[in-house]
Formats: structure tokens, C-alpha cells, sequence
């Protein structure tokens, strides 16, 4: 188990590296990165903010739900917080299971939960102005569909 | 801003993101008067506290809550050495 | 695009930053592993084999599926052949999207045709003895949900 | 091993993983029958060539089929130059 709030860049390389094992047939990860100018958001920075302590044990506790759901061997959850520039990592998540699927479904699962559950917030810089982020119905729809 | 009872019941409050903005504060610890009970009972008399406490408790629809670090709503209990943390909802990833 | 079908190792974090871009959002990668011994397949190592031109012809195919599904900025499928031991990299397939739903279902999409189209075959070496790996049903029924 | 008709009209034909290990080859040329104008008349004329084939092409529900590196069937048709690829169904990734 590993979650990790930081401010410095992550590799994904070698966390995925960190999760080869010999009981492991797949790994599933996913990186979020910043969208920048040349898309249409626009933005030309962000600065994400976060509830310390409470941000570690919600992506404990998301991890924890994953665990029980499929057979894991390991989970990865790594978030950035501070300003970050287009085109940087934000988030990973990555699951290591002896089954494709399994692998996948729990990266999913993290992501969607991480979005609608863990305390950060972005806010976004442009054309100069800082504003924050509104949370999308989109993101707690994406969690919704794991449970009822 | 501290504010102690007599018996000296008291409360820390967070706020962040826009909230934080709004209230001027990131963390106040107030007395906790022996009539509030849950979150609900808190919300207005945080919102007495400032303009900006009333502005950022204003749509409680459009905030999330958790004690002592966990999830919580308008119905989740306060007492003493609590820590209540009032943000919008969150935006991550 | 990129597809490469290479005996030599690859590095996910490479991978993964290479895709990285302003318009991308998210990057869902999967990496394929070989089990080993202490799993339950007792599997000492494996050797792939493949079929040269129609392998690469076949990756192209199911990325041009999958990029008429999804709205994706890139996409990266690199499968080893050779000889491999327990807890290498075997495969890894990265998908590159402004939006993180269509990174991920491009991902699984991508690994499930692979898995059922892309001209791979196994030898699993196990107690001195090599023998070919036969095909699972549950990888065609994976591949069968995205149809019909 | 190469077989030439009267009229030069030749097929290549591939084996891969166990067909091979069974044929004992991974390509041939052999003589395209006038008589063979799809997969399913090439598969008793390939059987015949050795028991090995034989015992390669026995089951062709356990077999697939690619003409020109593209995904056929026993109603695939094949011409003169036609590269015909048999396998077992894959198993990478």
C-alpha cells in the first residue's frame, strides 16, 4: 500500500517497476496531466489545494474499498498538490493485479472515487485570473455507476 | 479568532478552497455553546461570525463537510475538541 | 500511433511521458507482466512468438477501432517477443485522451482485441517442460462485450 | 518444400506454434489444384502432404485462418500468390 500527497513530479516508471512482482500478470495505471493553452480550457497554470491528513485516509480508505472489491497484489495513489503547469502529472493511480481485469476495474474505481472523494481543489489561471475549479456532475455520475 | 466559554468547550473549524477565501481563515477555533449539538445547530452561528462566514455557509447544498476528518452532513454530531472542516466540493485529479 | 513489436524492454515512464501533451488530460496505460514460479502457474519462463507483418498490421487495425470509438490525442501498443522470465514486461498498451473515461475504455478495448486478434503465441517453460498456452474463453468473452 | 503445376500457379502457406512444431515447417510453396478455390478446399490438400499435416489441420475449429495477413475462414477464397497463414487462436498480451 502506498499513498502519496507531494509537490515534486513522480515516474512512472519506476512506480510501475515497484509493482512487478512475480504474482503480478498486469498492472493498470492512469496519469492525469494539466491541459494547457493550445486546448480549449485555456489554462496556463493550476494550483491545487488539499486537506492534509484527511486527503491521506480518504485515498486510504478509497484503496482499502478497491481491495476488498478484486484481488490486488498492490496499489499506487500518488497526487501532486501546488502549482502545476501545463502539460505536468497531477495524479496516479496504478493497480497491480494477477488479472487484467481486476487490474483495471481498480484503477477505475480509484480514479472515480479520488475524484468526487479525496479534498483537493484546482484552481485555474487564465488570461491572468485565478479561479477555482466547480466540481462536475460528470465525475460523481463516474462514481455513481459503482454502486446501487 | 478564539472564543472560550466559560467551561471552555471549544471547537476548531477549517475551511478551504473559496470557503477559506471568503471566511479569511483557513482554521478558527470557537466556543462551542451548549446549544449546538450537530453541524446543522453550527452552520448559523458561523455564518453570525462575518459577512464572509455568511457568504461561504450561504448554499449548504453546495458544501461538504466532514468531522474529525471524516464525511459527515448537516446531521453528523459536534461536540467538544471536534474538528469541523466546511469545503466545496472537491475537484482533484 | 505507434506500434512496435520488439525483444527488447521498454520503459513505462517514457512511454507514458511521450504522450504527454496540452491537449491530453489523461494517459491509461496497461503493462502485461509474466507470472512466475511463486504464483500458480509455476511458470519458469516464456517465449513468444509471432507472426511478423500481420502481428503489426492487426495492433494498427484495433488502434483505428479504437481511435473511431474514442476521442484520443495518441495512442502507444508495444508487445516483447522472445524469450521472457517471470515478473518481465511483456506488453503495454497507453492511451492518450483529453477526457479519462475515453483513455481508459480505449486501454481495456486495445488489450482485449489484442488479446484475441494480435498474432501472439505463448510457450510457458514449466518443470523443465515447454508447452504451448492455450486460449481462454474468457478472453473472447472480454473482447465480445464491445460488440453487439 | 516447393511443388511447381504446370501453369506455375503457387501458394505460400504458413504454421505458427504448435501447427509448425506439427508440420515441421514454418513456410511452403506449394501448387495451387485448379480444383481448390477456398481455405476449405486447400485444408484436405495441405492434410494430405504428411501425417504431420494431417495432424495439424485435424481439428479446424482449434485453427485460425489468415489470407494475405488478413483474418479468413474456411469460405475464404485463394488465388495463385496468395499467402495463406494457419495458426492456433493467439495467446500474447
Amino acid at each position: 500500500m502506498s499513498v502519496r500527497v507531494q509537490t515534486g513530479d513522480f515516474d512512472v516508471g519506476a512506480e510501475s517497476r515497484a509493482l512487478q512482482a512475480e504474482t503480478v500478470g498486469g498492472i493498470a495505471l492512469f496519469v492525469g496531466t494539466v491541459r494547457g493553452l493550445s486546448s480549449d480550457d485555456g489554462v496556463t497554470a493550476m494550483t491545487l489545494e488539499h486537506f492534509p491528513g484527511m486527503t491521506e485516509s480518504e485515498l486510504e480508505r478509497i484503496e482499502a474499498e478497491a481491495r476488498q472489491r478484486w484481488p490486488l497484489e498492490d496499489v499506487t495513489i500518488i497526487h501532486r498538490v501546488g502549482r502545476l503547469l501545463p502539460g505536468e502529472q497531477i495524479v496516479m493511480v496504478a493497480a497491480a493485479s494477477a488479472h487484467r481485469q481486476a487490474a483495471f476495474d481498480a484503477a477505475q474505481f480509484i480514479m472515480d472515487f479520488l475524484k468526487t472523494d479525496a479534498p483537493f481543489w484546482k484552481a485555474e489561471e487564465r488570461d491572468g485570473k485565478t479561479s477555482w475549479v466547480d466540481a462536475k456532475d460528470s465525475d460523481d455520475a463516474a462514481r455513481d455507476r459503482w454502486t446501487g | 479568532m478564539t472564543i472560550t466559554t466559560e467551561n471552555g468547550a471549544s471547537l476548531s473549524v477549517r475551511y478551504f478552497a473559496w470557503m477559506r477565501e471568503h471566511t479569511g481563515t483557513d482554521l478558527e477555533t470557537i466556543a462551542l455553546p451548549d446549544s449546538v449539538i450537530n453541524v446543522g445547530d453550527l452552520v448559523p452561528h458561523l455564518s453570525a461570525m462575518s459577512d464572509g462566514h455568511a457568504l461561504a455557509l450561504k448554499n449548504m447544498k453546495a458544501v461538504r463537510v466532514a468531522v474529525n476528518r471524516t464525511y459527515g452532513d448537516l446531521d453528523t454530531p459536534v461536540t467538544a475538541g471536534d474538528e469541523v472542516a466546511f469545503f466545496p466540493p472537491v475537484t482533484g485529479g
